[in-house]
């Protein structure tokens, strides 16, 4: 049996639906080392933010069983360096990019998708709306319909590529977030992000990150995630990239019968840098031995 | 690969040496390996550790590691015949001295083992090594007379039960002439040989440990500053080592 | 070194601070058997509710990946049979008892918890506020800060013994509910709740739980809430019972550094019948190698 | 306990043996174990599994399961000498019959094990007994010859290639005069039985399984409902062997 992994993202054609998840493959060239690019459905690349970021004190990643937490804090190398030093060379590797956003206002956010849209340089633009909002002092953008419905806005008006706005799972509906940035005008949704977490060390009677709290990721978070992927596909009908804690190909048809139409892969990584490719394979015999033809055969069939 | 022999060396350092195949020209001193603790499930991070030696002709690796968690404490587990997977050898290890000239090398606790490939590769390359080895106590003591192969040896202790008693900034005389200097062990202690050696000429390494995610520079998770505070580096790509002057302690 | 375990609930003195967590231990008799019941802080009791009640529908309960699902549904024989059959067996074991309530409306809980008070049963109210609140068309009591804090208001008017409010974690900051809880007249606050999670089984195609959606519990859900307990501690002064994946005496060490005074103990018991008694020796053990006399000299420390 | 013997019996049902202290003297066919998977880290909910056979003076206990998942994938890889840490024997086993005469057992599947060591305990109360056997297809057949010591054997299989061809259902005739049915096996298989037997008055009893967590009647899992549908039953307590009368299949 053939079977066909492709993926249409309202135009947006992906080879197959898993792709790296934001902040766990920089800009693609350390996993280029282990393996090409191509195989991928898409690389979203870390967060960007308008300036560049050192991010937060360490130690900034710990384990716990079954994840980690990280808190980062968006460190990246800014616009300007990514436009001209990262995805020249990400575009070359001939797999779709999504750039991933960030900011500390509505006007950073815009400033940042502005540029990349006018680039060339990327395929889709993923909003993260996890940031803490300077404005507002420092809610979420992602945790208030209306916050999120008016950053959406303004994000859209100066994007041309297809808008995926990525949830944040630390909100009482996720369903009302999604609708609000559906009517702000977004092409998809990409969720979850990571749910806020503390480990303490007991050594030090203080909490183990540095930033105190931090995201917690990996198979931890999957029910969650699924939970959340499917509350949304009965809400909305837009394309929505499901991820939390994907470690194989099951887990990816698990996502895809709770209604995602591709996946992202994170923490996975850590534990394998072969992670993605081979879930990919994994996908592919699931769906063979399933007699699966293609994803539209079971996406959303939990439903 | 497979476990040829585990070792313990102290009451909580253990030596595993591990054979089959890997990446054995790429391996220097300073370079480490991501190890996987178990199948990975409950442990999602591996756990990254010095390459303490390596015999690219007998096809073994071996890492001496203290036991302080879950992962060390399953490392110590594994027996003859097990497997383990290794990531690597990742990052950029120790660079040859610039100058001709005496080396001096200082580790402390479990900062010591990469220090022995280092010592076997300096050695190599004919440069005369003082090495200076520092523990808490008598009984954390390990491998001292295999390095004597190497160079001069000096052990102290803190509580000098074993060797001299102190830090190793205590038995460095900062007046000898050494042309380089090598170090890993407790940030407090790569601080005061710095400070120690202070408007010296001596040109200083230093081995770097912070927690880790990818272990291969995707995920920002390990990095350090600068002297200026301004760049961020990461210890697992740029570093493990980096030179005094590429980094603030 | 002697070590000092007891711990006092504004007034209500517990042996030493680990206590299984409603639902997942009866009403004590099936644990009982294993060991001795007065090796226990206290006893939280499995949800009453006025009327008996099956449940939800088989399968109710799977695992996920550090932790498991359940969507047990509150199945309970019912006020009368708890206070005739279970409540007066438990009282002879001479444990503290937390009797958890659960209803649809308000009326029901405060009929619960009034005649549960008037029986002389029980030392200390639970009050389970993550149930679908009938009135309002099935949203959770606890997820809105007015309809929580109405609910204790009216509960608090006929509660005689200590009142703690058991927080659901499915809400955007749990320290606006314990908020709620505390000026409604809360004596403590118990947390977490189960988050909401779902698994899909791949050879059916729809979620694994009847029920489709459940509640995320075990090792999985740690750090989220420890960061939940170190919210709360921070923002309201009440008696915290902190829960949510603990399995050790170091897991224990850590919700009280972050700020809990007792804890309870759910899914730990499932892997291990022994875990309540070993969580308490292995915490006395861990206070003794770390010379830590008692929990008031660590409790809040990581804050 | 400790791991005797593993061995396959086919292509995915294995025969564990373990040996140790247990509370043999618990032990009544029908009761099963509630088998911890590795340290319960990743997998924190213990598997149940049906004793299928008991020797209380040699103290081994044997297990019969079918790889299905994770859980009894890692019980498949225990070898000689590994530990299994498991608690029981839980549960409510088969009660001997009320009356004399002949009895019925028919199993089907991995619901076959459990009537192994009930088979063996009638026979030891000189019951006669007739045992069906139904498995998907001839690959799926174990223990046949095993049983053929307490009765006479009916071997069918789904699709007719060993023995008789079809269900249990099809293999059985009503008008026998056995008193009692003893049945283990899919919930379709034990409906079937019964319907089967609709008007007889044989006394019928069905193993049911659910999943569960607690395995002992803490947490209200495992449930069932009473033919009125009014009362819950858990069948890890009240269960997994009822009579026809107490449960609505
Ligand atoms: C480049 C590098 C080389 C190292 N080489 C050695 C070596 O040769 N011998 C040796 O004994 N130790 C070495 N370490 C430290 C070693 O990585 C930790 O002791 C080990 O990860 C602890 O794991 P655990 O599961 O036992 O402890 P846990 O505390 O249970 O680990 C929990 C998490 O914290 C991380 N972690 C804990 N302590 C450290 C630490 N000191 N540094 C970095 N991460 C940590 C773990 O990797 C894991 O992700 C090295 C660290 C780095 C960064
Ligand atoms: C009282 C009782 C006795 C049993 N006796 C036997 C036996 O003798 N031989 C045998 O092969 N099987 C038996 N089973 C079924 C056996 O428990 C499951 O096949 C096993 O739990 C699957 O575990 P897994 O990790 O391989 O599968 P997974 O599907 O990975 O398990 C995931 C979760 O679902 C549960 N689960 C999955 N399938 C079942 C099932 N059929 N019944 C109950 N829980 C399930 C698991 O316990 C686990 O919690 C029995 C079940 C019960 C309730
Ligand atoms: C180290 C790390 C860094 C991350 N950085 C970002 C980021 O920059 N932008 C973002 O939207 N999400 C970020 N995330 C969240 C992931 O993209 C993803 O949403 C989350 O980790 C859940 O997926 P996983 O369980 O597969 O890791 C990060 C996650 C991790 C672990
Ligand atoms: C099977 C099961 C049943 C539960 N039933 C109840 C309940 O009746 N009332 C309640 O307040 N919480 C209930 N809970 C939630 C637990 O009390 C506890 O808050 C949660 O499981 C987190 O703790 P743990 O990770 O230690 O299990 C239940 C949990 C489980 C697993
Ligand atoms: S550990 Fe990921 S960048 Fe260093
Ligand atoms: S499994 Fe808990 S009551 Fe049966």
């Amino acid at each position: 049996m053939t079977v066909d992994l492709t993926v249409d993202l309202g135009g947006l054609k992906l080879r197959n639906p898993v792709m790296p998840a934001s902040g766990c493959f920089g800009f693609g060239r350390e996993y280029s080392e282990y393996y090409s690019l191509d195989t991928l459905g898409a690389v979203v690349v870390k967060a960007t933010t308008l300036k560049p970021r050192l991010g937060n004190p360490t130690p900034r990643v710990t384990e716990v069983t079954g994840g980690m937490l990280n808190a980062i804090g968006l460190a990246n190398p800014g616009l300007s360096k990514v436009l001209t030093e990262e995805l020249p060379w990400l575009e070359r590797q001939n797999v779709p990019i999504f750039v991933n956003v960030a900011g500390d206002t509505v006007e950073d956010y815009c400033s940042v998708v502005d540029e990349v849209c006018r680039s060339g340089l990327a395929q889709a633009i993923e909003l993260n709306v996890s940031c803490p909002n300077v404005e507002l002092g420092g809610l979420a953008f992602g945790v208030n319909s209306s916050v999120l419905r008016g950053l959406v806005e303004e994000v859209r008006k100066v994007c041309t590529l297809p808008l995926y706005v990525k949830l944040s799972p630390n909100v009482t509906r996720i369903q009302d977030l999604a609708v609000a940035a559906a009517s702000g005008g977004a092409d998809g949704l990409s969720l979850i992000n990571t749910l806020v977490g503390m480990q303490i060390d007991l050594a030090t009677r203080k909490p183990a990150l540095a930033n105190k709290t931090g995201g917690l990721s990996g198979p931890a978070i999957k029910p969650v995630a699924v939970r959340m992927v499917y509350e949304v596909a009965r809400e909305v009908n837009l394309p929505i990239v499901g991820m939390g804690g994907i470690c194989s190909g099951r887990d990816v048809a698990e996502f895809i019968m709770a209604g995602a139409w591709a996946v992202e892969v994170g923490t996975a990584n850590f534990t394998d840098p072969y992670a993605c490719p081979r879930i990919v394979a994994e996908l592919k015999s699931f769906m063979e031995a399933e007699g699966i033809k293609n994803l539209e055969e079971i996406r959303g069939c939990a439903l | 690969m497979l476990v040829k022999e585990s070792k313990q060396l102290t009451r909580d350092v253990f030596a595993l040496t591990l054979e089959g195949q890997f990446d054995y020209d790429k391996v220097t001193a300073g370079r480490f390996v991501h190890v996987l603790i178990e199948d990975g499930k409950a442990h999602p991070l591996r756990r990254p550790i010095s390459i303490a030696s390596c015999d690219s002709h007998a096809k073994t690796l071996t890492l001496v590691y203290r036991v302080v968690g879950d992962g060390t404490l399953w490392l110590s587990k594994r027996i003859r015949g097990d497997t383990v997977s290794l990531l690597g050898p990742l990052g950029k290890g120790f660079v040859a001295p610039h100058k001709p000239g005496k080396v001096l090398i200082v580790g402390g606790g479990v900062g010591v083992p990469p220090l022995f490939q280092l010592a076997k590769e300096l050695v190599q390359e004919n440069f005369e090594l003082d090495i200076v080895l520092g523990f808490r106590s008598q009984g954390d003591v390990f491998w001292t007379e295999e390095f004597a192969q190497f160079g001069r040896v000096t052990v102290c202790t803190e509580d000098g039960s074993l060797g001299e008693k102190g830090f190793v900034t205590a038995v460095i005389d900062v007046t000898n002439d050494w042309t380089t200097l090598y170090s890993c062990g407790p940030k407090a202690m790569l601080k005061a040989l710095r400070n120690h050696f202070a408007g010296s000429t001596i040109q200083g390494y230093v081995s770097l440990e912070e927690r880790m995610a990818c272990g291969v520079g995707a995920c920002w998770g390990c990095t350090c500053l600068d002297p200026s505070g301004s760049l961020a580096k990461r210890i697992c790509k740029e570093g493990p080592v980096f030179s005094w002057e590429e980094v603030s302690l």
